[in-house]
């Protein structure tokens, strides 16, 4: 099968899954077993089918000149189309391997918990995970935009899941925020980028998703464009991309908590917030090209943006009694570590490369500990029905299982080695101490960004460790006493585990992940912009 | 056949619209109708297919030349028009008769389908014509005939009533404005027929004689369109008037009536004045915009806040207009096409989602928000269809809604208006508030204790429904049909008279 | 000799000081040839070759200057350190028991 | 041949500890692996011919795959100290576990293990990256130790002490990748070392980064001071190790700092700038331990004390310094262990930490007092201690340097040096023993701790005592050193030959100065007895400072100001709008509240009223007129 077939494959499969489920829905282990069947598939296609391809060295590449697969043309720089390209299937991978945890995760939390609206909840899942698939293996920005809304409208269901009125109202805020941003800023940007570029019709790129970017490959073809423009267009995109939370657009993560915490999982580590990120790393790289924000050289507040939040964000975090909030601002923190790599990317010269790399290696790494993260809170709720922090007290005793995934996925937040997170933070520490030039120099942004690092590690320890130490530490509360409990049901123990000893495996078998984002390297050299300008 | 089928799309519903009164009772008149619209409908894509294949087509009643008879024009821009106008109709027309046995007092199904034809029968001249003053006489017999149906309403919801007298008093202040724009181009160049009237204003133009003439013409125009079209602020006949009207009616009048006085309003502003002339000498863009883009936000608020999804349906048309209004008067391309391509979309979606609304009418006896709360699992299909009808209000790609505003986006950019790109956008924002307030209620509201018993309504009816907003997903996906079609009237309309020479 | 009675210290304060007094005079003893050579401070004292054990006689010199300097060095360098670290670094860095409430 | 780090056994063992049920395997396991640990360590020793052979490795692909991205782990590598090193930790760890027989935390001793198992592989490991990863490892193992303590302060104190590990790490890190950017290489700059052993020495290239200003080298550098406890970075060891528990300390004392020590002399042998680094620490750890009060707080001053001398004797970087430096390292794991060991002892049987709340204790805890004087004596090296000639390595070092080569800074160096000697037996040797066992009575009658106690310190004491005997350093400890000690003999065609410490006048030199510093001690010892006080450090600017000052202050402000804003935009404005556009009559009106970073907004959404009047008609055609005026205004010039 060509390779850009290949995604249309990936992107029926959780269609038919959901098709299965609104069918099975009667009969909960049909339903599930659907669920999970789905999940396998989908984990068999994109690990089996697509990521040999992918790997195959040189392969890609020759793919990528290729024409995407076209699923329906509407008119001149519309299209739906697919092509399947390193960074996607970084996304793609991460997604579909987690969403299998996630639906183990689900079905032991539903029903520990007797949650109401289960086809629902799945049915919205499963048409999550399509959307989630066309993010990852959109052509174009169209395509792009199309899924990332696909997204945003399939999970209000699952927000809004409990249907209590605190949480319509926070969903409400959830979809507010992200429909605000894509459609005020985002959609903006696209439309300018097509009549910037000169689009389709005039022989250009338009919103085609181009090696060295489309912005570089206009302007080395003699196209012109005012750097201001391309400045103000990166601005749009940047906070249209809601779903990155990039302060101070990130509101809707902590209100999106009062969800069910598989949700929150998919949230946070599957789906959601990684298509934000995702799409960010991929305009900067296809949309812009890395040589031409560099050339623009008013980017900076990019780094200086993320900086702030992750610094800001953690320490909000560190406040947090509740701890699924917590955990939201630990993951708007840690995102902006992935926007911050994007950010260095837009230095140019040798940091792009292995900017955009550390990005697509914190995707995976931050996919895999706050997922954990979030199983061990949700395995907490259903065993121990706590929700803060400070009701913690010595539950490590009672639930060795989870406190112990707990602690290893949050030293891989920290990025302490043996984790996965460790490697993410060399790939970004790398991307802010190589220097643009080559010389050995480092800019005042880079230093920033080193510091900024430096600090964060600082701040996760200080709202992460306090956890461990209260559940291994200190003695159970009488009022623990009193209410005996053990460890939550078995899947739900079983899907931390796994995602935890994953987050381990990650730092030991990194040849996989390792061998990915140095596609991202490998495929896209940085390139300067040679006129325009 | 072909030549006489320009008369014949007027003549024909014109006709038929007389006898309907003496076709008797029960389902007769609206099968005649139906036949009627069918044909008529027929018809329009025949000249569709004639004007996109060999070029404008003109029919001169009596065979008198067009400067003294009456002129029928078509071409890429009102044949478009046509094909809507007439696609609505039958469409709404084959709906209509449950939902008019319902609403309309059963004596009455005669005189109301003798209106209906004859409503249809004005917009379709309107469109058709190329002569001036038929336009008015055409767009009296619309209106008047119209302002009865609406008042048909009174059946369900007295103020009807109120609703249509308003109506008429508006509407005969924007017609009466029109006929004196229209009477002052004639004094001055001594025609009525429309391609004649552009050639001799340009030459007047040009020559710098009786501007001040041209200009008070214009204005009048100007503002007698604005009304027709329910422009912000003139659009205060509007809202009332379709969310108290019956069911089918509202389909038919939200679809077309105001699509029709947009196409008057391009027409006189490209095809007669000229688009030097009303964007250039006269600075009417500002005026057009500003109005526009004000109103696409204030209707936005209010439809937002309305409890009858009617009602919120017909102050979100008020926006969509706005968005049309916007496309035109950026006077380039890509916003014409725009402009074009929202009328058929919008005329779809906004049809289909009345028609939604008519089913729901039809089972529940009314459209409140909390008539259709919780109906998502009780008539899946008719909500499906209003919620995909939503999308496309809201402008969500893959709809026949994105179109028309990415094409406008596009044109705002070209002109290299930010702000009324940033606009647009606001506008669709407001439309996901209250599209998704409707949404919410239908899927995850409580149904009433009135509406538990609920069941899908007809198959006629839904069928209907689904095949106005079927095609205007068909229209998202795959639009380069519709966009050709708008781009060849974009540019004809931009060229000077619709390309007639 | 009860360790904890006050008293002690004077006690032990003078079975150090005559230590100290004979370890002095040891090392004078030893380092008679100061005067002789003239050396004096810290090239007479370097002490490495002292360590090496070598028998050279400029380095026999250098290494007795070395210890009869240790004595008083030592004496000088304890009181200054005693007295700075109590009297000046003292006040400046000590606080109540309870001064971090954390 | 061994193949592997020996540090590997202990962090399996510390994994599958917890998994241990009854008391007895527990302590049994645990003694076995450390045990077996010692004896892998002394295996490696075999096999190569001793110095300069390092060839002994076991590889591991972290991050293999394509281009310049391919890092492969050299897990076993034999430095030129890592004998020493390796064996004193190994040692530690088997006393550690006897000491820690009959506590009955289970997290603790596991933790340890990892702690120190991971500590002996940072000296075998063969590149900057393995290093750094066990660097880690040793860091949370040791944060876990503090946890472990159970003193009232240990939750917060271990919290400090991994945040600041954490950031050490973390500039470590930076510095490694730095110098992987600069550099495409991360083996271990063994040359250095290697060359020293000929006698001819020049810098490493870390050494050379560090002159020419490289940002690698300088945060490497600043990473590994903060594990030494340099000052101003190193707030965190008086800190923390007094939380620990009493055994748990011992362990703390033993590894981190030491392998600090470690890496600056692979790293950084000869960096003028550690002589100034090492003689701060040795004078601000003394001036400190003078102050302080807490017992065990004053042998933490104690280490930087102590470690200041291996600081400066690796800045100094000569063959004797070096060979002092890893030989102090040995014998001040021995002697502060022992020292903490003790303290621990007392404060085992008494629940007092306090020197004001002790004394009088020699009566009944002999054992232990005898083990603190030896202790003691070590700490000031004694003659016929370990430390006596481990320290007179590093002292004569910095001299002949200065003779060599007439660099006052090496002066200085022996100046400082010597003072701080003098200052060690003043606290450690005299004072500590002093007021915790003598001085005035308490009224405590404990008796000597638990035998697993008291025989680690009774080994620890005769380790001390045994190494210290003349000839026995020269034939042990000698042969694990990096090199021999040689000194350049004098006069024409003398040969170099080893360094002996033995002579008359050392002797009695040594003796005049602690006769001398007893002296002092005894005529200010009203000044120096304590009082109920703490003494601040620089742990003051994450205790006070940024929570006080910089967090309450100025980001917690700000923070707020910026939840008000999102309220603000997301709450009012859009009510606002609602307001302004709607205000007629009202049928329906919806009061809805969302919790917002704690505050509750309320919205409230106005319904319009479908039978309030709308604008009459007369107003509809006013609007159609000023609308035609206003186009015939706005244009009546422009034709």
């Amino acid at each position: 099968m060509d390779l850009h077939t290949y995604s249309v494959v990936a992107m029926a499969i959780p269609l038919l899954g959901a098709a299965a489920i609104l069918a099975f829905g009667r009969w909960p282990n049909l339903r599930e077993g659907a669920t999970l069947l789905t999940a396998a598939a989908l984990l068999a296609v994109v690990s089996c089918g697509i990521a040999p391809l992918v790997l195959v060295d040189g392969f890609w590449t020759g793919a990528w000149e290729a024409p995407a697969f076209e699923l329906i043309h509407m008119v001149p720089d519309l299209a739906l189309s697919f092509k399947i390209e390193p960074l996607g299937l970084v996304y793609a991978l991460v997604a579909s391997s987690l969403w299998l945890m996630n639906s183990v995760y689900a079905i032991g939390y539903m029903r520990g918990n007797k949650e109401e609206h289960q086809t629902r909840f799945y049915l919205c899942f499963a048409v999550a995970m399509f959307s989630v698939m066309g993010i990852a293996f959109a052509s174009n920005m169209f395509t792009l935009f199309v899924f990332y809304e696909v997204l945003t409208l399939s999970t209000f269901p699952l927000v809004s899941h409990k249907g209590t009125p605190h949480a319509v109202r926070s969903a409400s805020t959830y979809l507010g925020i992200l429909v605000f941003t894509s459609v005020c800023l985002l959609l903006v940007g696209v439309i300018a980028t097509a009549v910037v570029t000169g689009g389709a019709e005039n022989g250009y790129a338009g919103l085609d998703f181009t090696r060295g970017g489309v912005f570089l490959n206009y302007l080395n073809e003699g196209g012109d464009v005012a750097k201001g423009i391309v400045g103000l267009l990166f601005i749009l995109y940047i906070y249209g991309i809601g779903k990155a939370a990039l302060m101070p657009s990130h509101r809707w993560l902590p209100a999106a908590m009062v969800a069910p915490t598989p949700v929150s999982a998919f949230l946070h580590a599957v789906a959601v917030v990684k298509a934000g990120v995702f799409s960010v790393l991929k305009i900067t790289v296809y949309i812009f090209g890395t040589g031409t924000l560099a050339a623009i050289s008013g980017t900076d507040w990019l780094i200086y943006m993320a900086g702030f939040t992750i610094v800001v964000a953690s320490f909000i975090a560190m406040f947090q009694d509740n701890l699924k909030r917590r955990l939201a601002y630990s993951t708007i923190s840690q995102l902006s570590y992935i926007i911050m790599a994007a950010g260095l990317a837009t230095l140019g010269g040798a940091v792009a490369p292995i900017a955009i790399m550390a990005g697509g290696m914190h995707i995976i790494a931050h996919a895999f500990g706050k997922i954990t993260l979030f199983f061990a809170a949700g395995s907490i709720y259903t065993a121990a029905h706590k929700t803060d922090v400070s009701q913690l007290d010595g539950i490590g005793r009672r639930m060795p299982w989870t406190m112990a995934a707990f602690a290893i996925a949050s030293l891989s937040m920290i990025g302490v080695p043996p984790t996965a997170g460790f490697l993410s933070k060399w790939y970004l520490l790398s991307g802010a101490l190589t220097s643009a030039d080559g010389g050995g120099t480092l800019s005042t942004v880079q230093w920033y960004a080193v510091v900024v690092i430096f600090l964060s590690t600082v701040l996760n320890a200080g709202y992460f460790l306090p956890i461990v130490h209260r559940a291994f530490f200190r003695p159970l509360s009488a009022d623990a006493e009193a209410h005996p409990h053990g460890e939550a049901p078995k899947p739900i123990v079983l899907a931390l585990c796994c995602t935890a000893v994953g987050t381990v495996a990650l730092f030991f078998c990194s040849d996989l992940a390792v061998a990915l984002v140095e596609q991202l390297q490998a495929g896209f050299p940085s390139s300067l912009v040679n006129g325009g300008f | 056949m072909i030549d006489s089928i320009p008369a014949l799309m007027v003549v024909l519903p014109l006709m038929a619209g007389v006898i309907t009164v003496f076709t008797g009772k029960g389902d007769k008149p609206w099968a005649w109708a139906t036949a009627i619209t069918g044909i008529v409908f027929a018809m329009s894509i025949a000249l569709l297919a004639e004007v996109t294949a060999h070029g404008p087509v003109t029919y001169n009643f009596g065979n008198w030349p067009s400067q003294y008879g009456i002129a029928y024009t078509i071409d890429a821009m009102n044949g478009f028009v046509l094909f809507v106008v007439s696609l609505i109709a039958a469409v709404t027309t084959y709906y209509s008769r449950l939902s008019v046995k319902d609403e309309i007092p059963n004596d009455r199904l005669h005189i109301f389908y003798a209106l209906w034809l004859l409503t249809i029968c004005g917009l379709l001249g309107i469109t058709i014509t190329g002569d001036t003053f038929n336009v008015y006489v055409l767009l009296e017999i619309s209106s008047l005939t119209l302002y009865a149906l609406i008042a048909m309403g009174y059946r369900r919801d007295r103020r009807a009533l109120t609703a249509s007298l308003r109506y008429v008093i508006l509407g005969s202040v924007g017609a009466s404005f029109l006929l004196l724009g229209i009477g002052y181009l004639m004094m001055i160049t001594g025609t009525l027929n429309m391609v004649d009237m552009h050639d001799r204003l340009q030459v007047l133009i040009h020559n710098d004689e009786y501007s001040r003439t041209i200009m008070v013409a214009y204005a009048f125009l100007l503002v007698g369109l604005s009304l027709k079209l329910a422009l912000f602020p003139l659009h205060m006949w509007l809202p009332n008037a379709y969310t108290y009207a019956p069911s089918a009616v509202t389909g038919l009048v939200a679809a077309t009536a105001t699509k029709v006085a947009v196409y008057m309003t391009i027409r006189f502003l490209f095809g007669i004045f000229g688009r030097d002339f009303s964007f250039g000498a006269v600075e009417s863009s500002d005026v057009l915009l500003t109005c526009a883009g004000l109103g696409v936000l204030y209707t936005g608020i209010q439809a937002a806040r309305q409890n009858n999804v009617k009602s919120v349906l017909a102050w979100s048309s008020l926006g969509q207009i706005g968005y049309i209004v916007i496309g035109f008067s950026l006077n380039n391309e890509n916003g014409l096409t725009g402009s074009v391509v929202h009328i058929l979309n919008h005329a779809l979606i906004k049809g289909g989602m009345f028609l939604a609304l008519g089913c729901v009418a039809y089972r529940l006896g009314g459209t409140r928000l909390t008539h259709l709360k919780g109906l998502g699992r009780k008539m899946p299909w008719t909500m499906a269809a209003f919620t995909a009808g939503g999308l496309g209000l809201i402008g969500f790609p893959l709809t026949g809604g994105f179109i028309g505003k990415w094409y406008i986006g596009l044109g705002a950019l070209d002109a290299g208006n930010w702000l009324i790109l940033v606009v647009i956008m606001l506008g669709s924002l407001l439309a996901v508030i209250y599209v998704f307030r409707v949404v919410y209620a239908i899927y995850f509201g409580e149904a009433e204790p009135d509406s538990v018993h609920a069941t899908e309504a007809p198959a006629s009816m839904v069928v209907c429904t689904w095949i106005l907003i079927g095609m205007s997903l068909v229209c998202g996906l795959w639009s380069e049909w519709s966009v050709d079609l708008a781009a060849n009237a974009a540019k004809a309309m931009l060229a000077g008279f619709g390309g007639a020479h | 000799m009860d360790c904890t009675d006050p008293k002690t210290m004077k006690k032990m304060k003078w079975i150090f000081g005559i230590l100290t007094i004979i370890f002095a005079i040891l090392s004078l003893f030893i380092s008679e040839k100061i005067a002789e050579h003239g050396h004096f401070f810290f090239t007479c004292c370097c002490p490495v070759d002292g360590a090496m054990g070598v028998e050279a006689e400029c380095r026999e010199v250098a290494i007795d200057g070395q210890w009869y300097f240790a004595t008083v060095y030592s004496l000088l360098a304890c009181c200054v350190l005693v007295v700075v670290s109590t009297k000046v670094f003292g006040p400046i860095f000590k606080r109540e028991d309870t001064y971090y409430n954390d | 041949m061994i193949s592997f780090p020996p540090g590997l056994i202990l962090i399996v063992a510390a994994v599958l500890l917890p998994l241990m049920r009854s008391k007895k395997a527990f302590n049994t396991w645990a003694l076995l692996a450390s045990v077996s640990t010692f004896v892998v360590v002394l295996l490696t020793y075999i096999g190569g011919d001793g110095i300069g052979d390092y060839t002994q490795s076991c590889e591991y692909a972290l991050l293999p795959g394509l281009g310049d991205f391919h890092i492969t782990l050299e897990l076993m590598q034999l430095n030129a100290p890592t004998k020493i090193f390796a064996t004193v930790f190994s040692l530690m760890a088997i006393v550690g576990v006897v000491y820690s027989f009959n506590q009955d935390r289970r997290i603790e001793l596991p933790a340890a293990l990892l702690y120190a198992g991971s500590a002996i592989c940072v000296t075998y490991a063969g590149d900057l990256l393995t290093m750094f990863l066990f660097w880690e490892l040793m860091a949370v193992g040791s944060a876990i130790v503090v946890w472990s303590g159970g003193q009232k302060d240990s939750a917060r104190a271990g919290q400090r002490y991994v945040a600041v590990h954490l950031l050490g790490g973390a500039i470590l890190m930076a510095g490694i990748v730095a110098y992987y950017v600069a550099n495409g290489d991360l083996a271990l700059p063994n040359s250095p070392l290697t060359v020293i052993a000929d006698g001819s020495y020049h810098a490493s290239a870390m050494v050379e980064y560090l002159t020419s200003n490289n940002i690698a080298a300088w945060l490497i550098m600043i990473g590994v001071l903060v594990n030494a406890g340099a000052p101003f970075l190193g707030a965190w060891l008086p800190d923390a190790y007094p939380e620990a528990s009493v055994s748990g300390t011992v362990f703390l004392s033993a590894f981190t700092t030491k392998t600090a020590v470690f890496v600056l002399m692979m790293l950084f042998a000869g960096a003028d700038v550690l002589v100034w680094v090492g003689l701060a620490m040795a004078i601000y750890g003394l001036i400190y331990a003078l102050i302080e009060n807490d017992m065990r707080r004053i042998l933490a001053y104690a280490i930087i004390n102590q470690l200041g001398f291996m600081v400066c004797a690796v800045g100094i970087g000569t063959p004797l310094t070096l060979c002092g430096a890893s030989a102090h390292a040995f014998a001040s794991v021995v002697y502060k262990a022992l020292l903490l060991m003790a303290a621990g002892s007392v404060l085992y049987q008494t629940g007092k930490r306090k020197c004001t709340d002790l004394g009088g204790l020699y009566k009944t805890m002999p054992i232990t007092m005898i083990c603190t004087l030896i202790g003691g004596m070590t700490i000031s090296a004694m003659p016929l201690t370990s430390s006596f000639t481990t320290k007179s390595l590093i002292t004569s070092g910095a001299a002949l340097e200065y003779e060599l080569g007439h660099n006052p800074l090496y002066m200085y160096a022996w100046f400082v040096l010597m003072a701080a000697s003098a200052g060690g037996a003043l606290y450690a040797g005299i004072k500590f023993p002093w007021l915790v066992f003598f001085n005035k009575d308490s009224g405590l009658r404990p008796s000597d701790p638990p035998k697993n106690m008291t025989w680690s310190m009774i080994f620890l004491a005769a380790l001390c005592v045994i190494f210290g005997f003349p000839g026995i350093s020269e034939l042990t400890l000698y042969t694990i050193l990096p090199f021999a000690p040689m000194v350049p003999g004098h006069g024409a065609g003398a040969e170099p030959h080893l360094y002996s410490t033995w002579s008359a006048s050392h002797v009695i030199s040594q003796f005049a100065l602690l006769a001398a510093t007893g002296f002092v001690f005894f005529s200010f010892v009203k000044t120096l007895s304590r009082t109920v006080t703490i003494t601040i450090d620089s742990d003051w600017i994450y205790r006070r400072l940024i929570p006080s000052y910089v967090w309450g202050g100025l980001l917690l402000p700000a923070v707020r100001w910026l939840g008000k804003g999102h309220e603000f935009l997301l709450g009012k404005v859009p009510g606002m709008i609602a307001r302004g556009v709607q205000s007629d009559v009202i049928e329906e009106r919806v009061n809805k509240s969302i919790e917002l970073g704690g505050t509750t907004i309320r919205f409230s959404f106005h319904f319009r009223d479908n039978r309030r009047r709308d604008w009459a008609v007369g107003g509809v055609l006013l609007v159609i007129t000023v609308m035609l005026f206003m186009y015939l205004l706005l244009n009546f010039n422009a034709i």
